[in-house]
């Protein structure tokens, strides 16, 4: 027998290198894992979801369910459709594992939702810790005006704030902004130790970086604190312009074991055009949960029953050791210190330096202590 | 005069707009210094002809020779270039550009100095109004400005649709006049589609009237004159 | 305000403004001129970037003679569209034509996204133009120097080539009205033609100049549309100096905002393009209709 | 003299004949029931597609009969669903209500804005158009603690319809309560098209100062039509906002404004069927592309988009035409011989 | 008894051109004035600034006493004057029945109905054919505008106004483009009109001009030359110069 997975995700328009990726690591797994669990024969079916269309994200889930009879909804890049989704889920009582969609309070909306990517808090918490770490007292936060940029920058701020840190200022840029030159002028003229910087990833970023170095701020030794800013798919396009540039993020495609190894050569050969990013990882490790919850199921579907079976799972990642809370079902895994450099074949790689395990979504926990 | 002089034929034309004749096995010729008159009721296709000799409406049948070469195929402004001159009914003025780049953009290549001088002093009214914008001007204005502009271009053949309308009668005379002493001295040949009857025939040497897109009658102006019953009939004239 | 403040918002100001104007100095002239929409204008700036960040790399040819091979298939393209396509729509309404261009905008993104892929490619500067120059309270960077000198000398070029002679006189003739034009001697095809093209040209050169603030990327062509289509609205329907002074204004209100209530940078950009057309419907410069 | 005209047999004035003047409706409804029973397991898409072709409906008043050109009318859809959404959160679940006070949203943005913008025409107005969507978008950005910002507003329930029926995944009564109320929009937009006020409509569109100089009151009348636009724009936000049970910022994007134009236009705007028409060819075209290859699917929009204006300037609403004609000619000659 | 239509020192200027210059003009009820003069005189100005169109600079404009000259076009209209256009604007797009019925709807204030009671419709239906027939264009009801020939058009144009069943009309050029054997259907549709319509004409064709006007006044550079019956205006050596030229025999009073 059959059970399908349907993933839905942005196979063209603007973050199309995204699906690109994600259906690459769903082949991959299933090329390192086998295409059954439990006896099951796992089929994966991609729908395109190329922009926020919660209306369409419904009716693709939907679809999925109803007329291709999946038993397991995944994918979801952008967090207002993953709450149309999750409206749904709720309903018909089919898991959903996101893949991206990293808004803090997001699986507070459905009691079916669990996520194998990261939260911002998660991340941004690490890197607040180990600014103060380097003895950095004075930054200045620049995010862009959305909901993760909110999420980090308050994570952030937060965090450096209680460990004795000085927040100079937080600057929050409009989302559509790619002239950064005046906000840098504005950081290089409070004269921080550091910036803390959180963007919306694509042209953003790099506009950002650029002004960054423009301005004179990397010259004049303002360091750069970020977290999914050298991407391997940024490192690509604007890898010079990122050398020597620290972030912090569970994943890089260079993380040193075995089962990364084995993933990344996988996805070369099954997707030679895909670039190994953080959604090699969110997507790869979201396949390994669905295959689980079928084990559990013995291919049934049953949404309550998979769900318990999938909180409190644990497992080595291709990321390292990763686990789903049992409370919140979020994800639980290591947060890596990285710094761009240029490996021995001349390619830009995040090299990882320090590592803070098993993170967890420090934004429910910051929530829940004020 | 060295070279024979330029001519412009219809042999037995049907044409007509997306594919629907209009005007039927129409035959005539115009040469340079001659002057035809066409008359004919509302929607009788007299504009139809001088658009098909332009090339401006679909030729489906027939030939068209302008200075000895075919040029029924030939593009539209290939023929105003070779020497057609067209002042099309209803004006048609550029509304975006002055009175002066209206003249201009007739120009042809032609030195703007050579050139508007003579119709300035034909229409002194538009050096007045030169800067202002063309559709600005009042109605009789720009037809003054719609011929002007056909003349700038210095034509050979011209072809005038209804140049009149709108003109006060003092101007009517002098642009009638100017025209015939165009075609005196300059040899310049015309085609008129007037509604004044008597304009007409006043003007013309020969005249075609057209009745629903056939000529009824093709000859010399002055046998149509006398011919009152065939006026009744085709234009609905009748003289006192 | 301090003077430090002031001169900074002037200076990032400017440039950014110089930029807008570079990338919509060409649609201002289709516009003005012909009177088209071109919303693929984009399109064009955007295979521009994208030609001259691979021409040189593919070819092996320097930087310099890659950007003007890239401009020079631009306008080709550019040709090849008018020829084919947009001569049908001269006669048709705005919205078939803004329509015709959005489906050309589409095309182009599909076929960048396909050729170049969905990222981020930077276009790389002949060397002379990196590194900054010291203006004694800041630093700017040397390629947005050369790039408000090139909105200049464009400025400058069109002023005399397009709005002073018979040439954009023919144009807006043809475009006026085609049928009488060429009935009075005016060949349109060949005049709309190179209209196109050249602001195909002008187009791809803004979008290289530009490329540094606005990354080239497959969505280029649509999300900077708004942008363009403001400025060339406050200008004044393809006024070139409305534009350059619309660019200017927009720019000012924008870099400032984003010094001091950086939130509201967008929000301030479009209510002022609001409150210019409230009171000028023709735009800063724009001809009474 | 005076030229005599001969006796004419007048048309008569058209009468009422509730079948053939309620044909569109009848065939709308016929073709949502027969989708309804070829596609049962597609109600997602098929719900889309009502509300859309509602959206679309908005459109083709204000841009097809009344030539207002906008670029802008994701503002009032948006208005409308988060209208809708608010109403659920905080007044009352019943989906009625919901809608109705959805479409009184949309119609008051449009009323307000319109009443600035509509003294503008062409680009201007385009822009003005834009420029009030994108300043509502960043507004509600902004106010994130109404809106939710950019994740959008979520989180609301939405009653039973009528108390009777669900909206349950299986998309049932979703399905019927957007069809049914495409035929009721489409029935009061169609006659409203074919009403003075819609004659009145077209003639502004082609000439505006000739209206004033008939006595018409320019302004108010597209004022008047702009609103009507907006509370149908309205009405098709709440509908989405109800179905997918989310209003976000994107429905207030400027991409949301072109892509119903874009609709309109494949099916024809000078016609009402032509948006609905437009509408479902869209959907079920990115719907079949984006299944076989969805990296293509700009590609084949566009390219459409360029084919249908230029071989049916009309929009696919001309092909039907063109075929009806066709049928009518050969059915014609058949009788005759 | 005070004149239907009367201006006191109309002024008017585009820039530095002043089109208008202290026109005093009075159209009493049931007049039949035709306003004559070179082109550039001001005359379609003078009917811009009437029927509302444009503002004059300065001067008074009264219907029936009551000074107007604040009115916007709209209520002008409503309170009955009318004006057609020397270049036809026409709705191009609709077929001639249809034009005609866009002006029926305005008169009966209708234009902004949405649900027609047929009654109604009834009437607007009929208005419109005995509009059309007026003219003689009912053979053209269904035809769409933008194909006639501009003859034909010129007559819809004036059915447009016809159809406000105007008290005060301003026929801007009406015969301007109908040959002269058609020219004879637009008389006789304006002599058809009721007697008590004032009437002002524009017109060069003076053959129109003396068959219908009993008053005429001759503008000049935007300022009234001279006025009086059609034999006075005919006779003016000034008018002739300026104006009729050599063939000034022609314009003789007809009747
Ligand atoms: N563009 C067009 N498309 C289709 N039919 C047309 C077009 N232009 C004119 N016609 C039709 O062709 C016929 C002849 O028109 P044409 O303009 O040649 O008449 P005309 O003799 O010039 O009349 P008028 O004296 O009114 O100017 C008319 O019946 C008219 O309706
Ligand atoms: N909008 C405008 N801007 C500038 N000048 C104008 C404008 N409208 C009219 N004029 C000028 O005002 C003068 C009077 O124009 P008007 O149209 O009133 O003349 P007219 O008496 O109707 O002439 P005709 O008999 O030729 O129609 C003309 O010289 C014209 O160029
Ligand atoms: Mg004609
Ligand atoms: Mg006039």
């Amino acid at each position: 027998d059959v059970v399908k997975v349907g993933v839905i995700a942005p196979m063209s328009g603007p973050f199309s290198a995204v699906g690109q990726t994600w259906e690459g690591a769903t082949k991959a797994y299933q090329k390192l894992n086998g295409t059954t669990a439990g006896g099951h024969t796992i089929e994966v079916i991609y729908r395109d979801l190329p922009d926020i269309n919660p209306a369409q994200a419904k009716a693709l889930a939907q679809e999925l369910i109803i007329k291709e009879g999946a038993q397991y909804i995944a994918g979801l890049y952008f967090t207002p459709d993953t709450l149309a989704v999750a409206a749904l889920a709720q309903e018909a009582k089919v898991p959903v594992v996101i893949f991206n969609a990293s808004t803090s309070s997001l699986l507070e909306k459905s009691d079916y939702l669990l996520r194998t990517s990261y939260t911002l808090p998660q991340m941004a918490v690490p890197v607040a810790k180990y600014a103060l770490e380097k003895n950095i007292r004075n930054v200045v936060s620049l995010v862009s005006d959305f909901g993760p940029g909110l999420d980090a920058e308050k994570a952030f701020n937060t965090a450096f704030v209680a460990g004795g840190g000085k927040l100079l200022e937080a600057i929050r840029a409009p989302l559509k902004t790619t002239d950064f030159g005046p906000l840098m002028q504005r950081v290089k003229a409070l004269k921080p130790d550091a910036l803390y910087v959180f963007g919306p990833g694509g042209p953003a970023t790099y506009a950002m970086i650029k002004a960054y170095n423009e301005a004179g701020l990397r010259a004049a030794g303002v360091r750069f604190l970020g977290t999914g800013e050298t991407d391997e798919d940024q490192l690509r396009a604007i890898g010079p312009e990122l050398l020597g540039i620290e972030t912090g993020m569970f994943y890089s495609a260079t993380h040193n074991s075995p089962l990364n190894h084995a993933a990344v050569k996988a996805l070369a050969e099954v997707a030679p055009k895909a670039i190994p990013t953080v959604q090699l990882a969110n997507a790869f490790d979201g396949l390994h949960v669905i295959y689980h919850m079928v084990k559990a199921t013995d291919g049934k579907r049953d949404g309550p029953k998979a769900l318990a079976a999938a909180k409190g799972f644990s497992w080595e990642s291709p990321r390292g050791p990763v686990k789903i809370d049992p409370a919140s079902r979020e994800f639980v895994q290591n947060v890596y210190m990285r710094v761009v450099e240029k490996d021995s074949s001349g390619r830009f790689v995040n090299r990882e330096f320090r590592t803070f395990e098993m993170q967890p979504d420090y934004g429910r926990i910051q929530g829940a202590a004020k | 005069m060295p070279s024979p002089p330029i001519e412009l034929r219809f042999d037995d034309v049907t044409t007509g707009y997306a594919g629907v004749p209009v005007v039927e096995h129409l035959s005539f010729s115009v040469r340079e210094g001659e002057r035809l008159g066409l008359i004919g009721r509302n929607g009788a296709g007299k504009t139809t002809t001088l658009a098909t000799a332009i090339g401006l409406a679909d030729l489906m049948q027939g030939r068209i020779h302008f200075g000895g070469n075919d040029i029924g195929g030939a593009t539209t402004y290939a023929r105003a270039r070779a020497g057609l001159g067209y002042v099309p009914q209803g004006r048609d003025i550029f509304p975006s550009l002055t009175v002066e780049e209206n003249l201009l953009s007739g120009l042809q290549g032609r030195s703007a100095g050579v050139a508007l001088p003579p119709v300035y002093a034909l229409f002194p009214r538009l050096k007045e109004r030169r800067r202002n914008g063309g559709t600005q001007l009042s109605g009789g204005e720009q037809q003054m400005l719609s011929v002007a502009r056909a003349l700038v271009g210095q034509p050979r053949i011209l072809l005038l649709d209804e140049p009149l309308e709108g003109l006060a009668p003092m101007v009517r005379e002098e642009l009638m006049d100017a025209i015939v002493r165009m075609s005196d001295q300059l040899g310049v040949g015309c085609v008129l589609v007037e509604q004044h009857v008597d304009v007409v025939l006043d003007f013309s040497t020969n005249v075609i009237v057209l009745e629903r897109g056939v000529a009824a009658y093709a000859g010399s102006a002055a046998a149509l004159r006398e011919d009152e019953e065939l006026l009744n009939r085709t234009i609905g004239i009748q003289k006192c | 305000m301090s003077f430090a403040l002031l001169s900074s918002i002037l200076v990032d100001g400017v440039t950014y403004a110089m930029i807008l104007f570079m990338i919509t100095v060409g649609l201002s002239m289709t516009m003005g001129l012909m009177r088209v929409v071109n919303l693929a204008h984009g399109a064009f700036a955007m295979l521009g970037g994208f030609l001259a960040a691979s021409i040189p790399q593919r070819l092996g040819v320097p930087v310099g003679l890659g950007f003007v091979l890239a401009i020079a298939v631009v306008a080709l393209v550019a040709v090849l569209f008018e020829r084919t396509l947009l001569r049908r729509f001269y006669r048709r309404d705005d919205l078939d034509q803004m329509l015709v261009t959005i489906g050309l905008m589409f095309v182009a993104t599909a076929a960048v996204n396909l050729m170049f892929g969905s990222s981020v490619t930077s276009v790389a500067l002949p060397e002379a133009f990196g590194g900054s120059v010291d203006l004694g309270f800041r630093s700017i960077p040397r390629h947005r120097l050369i790039v408000v000198a090139c909105g200049l000398v464009v400025v400058a070029v069109l002023w005399l080539a397009v709005d002073r002679s018979s040439f954009g006189i023919r144009v807006r003739a043809a475009v006026d009205n085609a049928p009488i034009a060429r009935a009075i001697g005016i060949d349109t095809t060949r005049i709309y033609a190179a209209t196109f093209a050249i602001g195909a040209a002008l187009a791809a050169l803004g979008g290289i100049a530009g490329a540094e603030m606005l990354p080239m990327e497959p969505t280029y062509a649509s999300k900077y549309l708004v942008i363009l289509l403001a400025v060339v609205a406050v200008g004044g329907n393809g006024n070139l100096f409305g534009s350059f002074f619309a660019a200017l204004l927009l720019g000012i209100v924008e870099t400032s905002m984003k010094y001091m209530v950086p939130q509201l940078a967008s929000a301030a950009f479009f209510l002022t393009m609001i409150v210019v057309l409230l009171f000028r419907p023709q735009g800063l410069f724009g001809r009474q209709a | 003299m005076s030229a005599v005209i001969p006796p004419m047999a007048m048309a008569a004035p058209p009468r009422a004949r509730p079948w053939k003047q309620l044909r569109a409706e009848i065939v709308l409804t016929l073709a949502g029931l027969l989708a309804f029973v070829v596609f049962p397991q597609d109600l997602g898409l098929l719900t889309n597609m009502a509300t859309m072709s509602i959206f679309a409906l908005s459109l083709s008043i204000v841009l097809g009969q009344a030539g207002i050109a906008t670029l802008g009318q994701a503002a009032l859809y948006g208005a409308g669903a988060y209208v809708a959404g608010w109403t659920a959160l905080y007044l009352t679940t019943d989906p009625v209500a919901g809608l109705l006070l959805g479409g009184l949203g949309g119609g008051l943005i449009a009323l307000l804005s319109g009443a600035v913008m509509l003294r503008s025409t062409k680009l201007t107005l385009v822009m003005l158009t834009i420029a009030v969507a994108q300043l509502l978008l960043e507004l509600a950005n902004w106010a994130r603690w109404l809106t939710g910002g950019d994740d959008g507003l979520a989180g609301f329930e939405v009653a039973p319809l009528f108390g009777l029926w669900e909206f349950n995944f299986m998309g049932h009564t979703g399905y019927f309560y957007a069809l049914g109320a495409l035929v009721l929009v489409y029935f009061l937009v169609r006659n409203l098209a074919e009403s003075p006020f819609g004659l009145t409509a077209r003639a502004i569109r082609q000439d505006p100062g000739r209206v004033q100089a008939l006595g018409g009151r320019v302004y108010l009348h597209l004022l008047a039509v702009y609103t009507v636009g907006g509370v149908v724009a309205g009405l098709a936000g709440a509908l989405t906002a109800q179905t997918s049970k989310v209003a976000n910022l994107f429905m207030l994007d400027f991409t949301t404004s072109a892509g119903v134009v874009v609709m309109i236009v494949l099916g024809g705007t000078r016609r009402l069927a032509g948006a609905v028409l437009g509408t479902v060819a869209y959907m079920t075209i990115h719907h079949i592309a984006s299944t076989l290859n969805p990296y293509h699917w700009l590609f084949v929009i566009g390219s459409m988009l360029i084919v249908v204006l230029i071989v049916l300037p009309e929009g696919l609403i001309g092909l039907l035409d063109r075929a009806a004609a066709y049928a009518r000619r050969l059915g014609g000659n058949g009788g005759a011989r | 008894m005070t004149p239907r239509l009367q201006t006191r020192n109309l002024c008017h200027s585009f820039g530095g051109l002043a089109v208008t210059q202290n026109v005093t003009l009075s159209l009493p009820q049931g007049a039949r004035t035709a306003l004559i003069g070179p082109n550039g005189a001001g005359k379609t100005t003078l009917v811009n600034l009437l029927s509302g169109a444009i503002r004059p600079k300065s001067g008074d404009i009264q219907l029936d006493g009551r000074s107007i000259v604040q009115l916007p076009q709209y209520a002008r209209v409503r309170s009955g004057i009318v004006r057609t256009f020397q270049i036809s604007r026409l709705f191009k797009d609709l077929s001639v029945a249809d034009n005609v019925r866009v002006a029926v709807l305005q008169r009966l204030r209708a234009s902004m109905q949405w649900w027609p009671s047929p009654a109604r419709s009834a009437r607007v239906h009929d208005e419109v054919h005995e509009t059309l027939g007026m003219l003689g264009l009912n053979p053209y009801a269904n035809r769409v505008v933008g194909r006639l020939a501009l003859g034909e058009q010129r007559l819809a144009e004036i059915a447009l106004a016809l159809a406000m069943k105007p008290e005060v009309l301003l026929l801007d050029e009406p015969g301007a483009g109908v040959p002269q054997g058609e020219g004879g259907r637009i008389m006789s549709a304006i002599e058809g009109l009721p007697k008590d319509l004032s009437v002002l004409l524009i017109e060069h064709d003076m053959d129109l001009v003396f068959r219908f006007a009993s008053h005429i006044i001759v503008l000049v550079a935007g300022a009234v030359m001279v006025e009086g019956s059609p034999q006075e205006v005919a006779a003016n050596e000034q008018v002739k110069q300026i104006y009729f030229g050599r063939d000034a025999h022609h314009a003789q009073p007809s009747h």
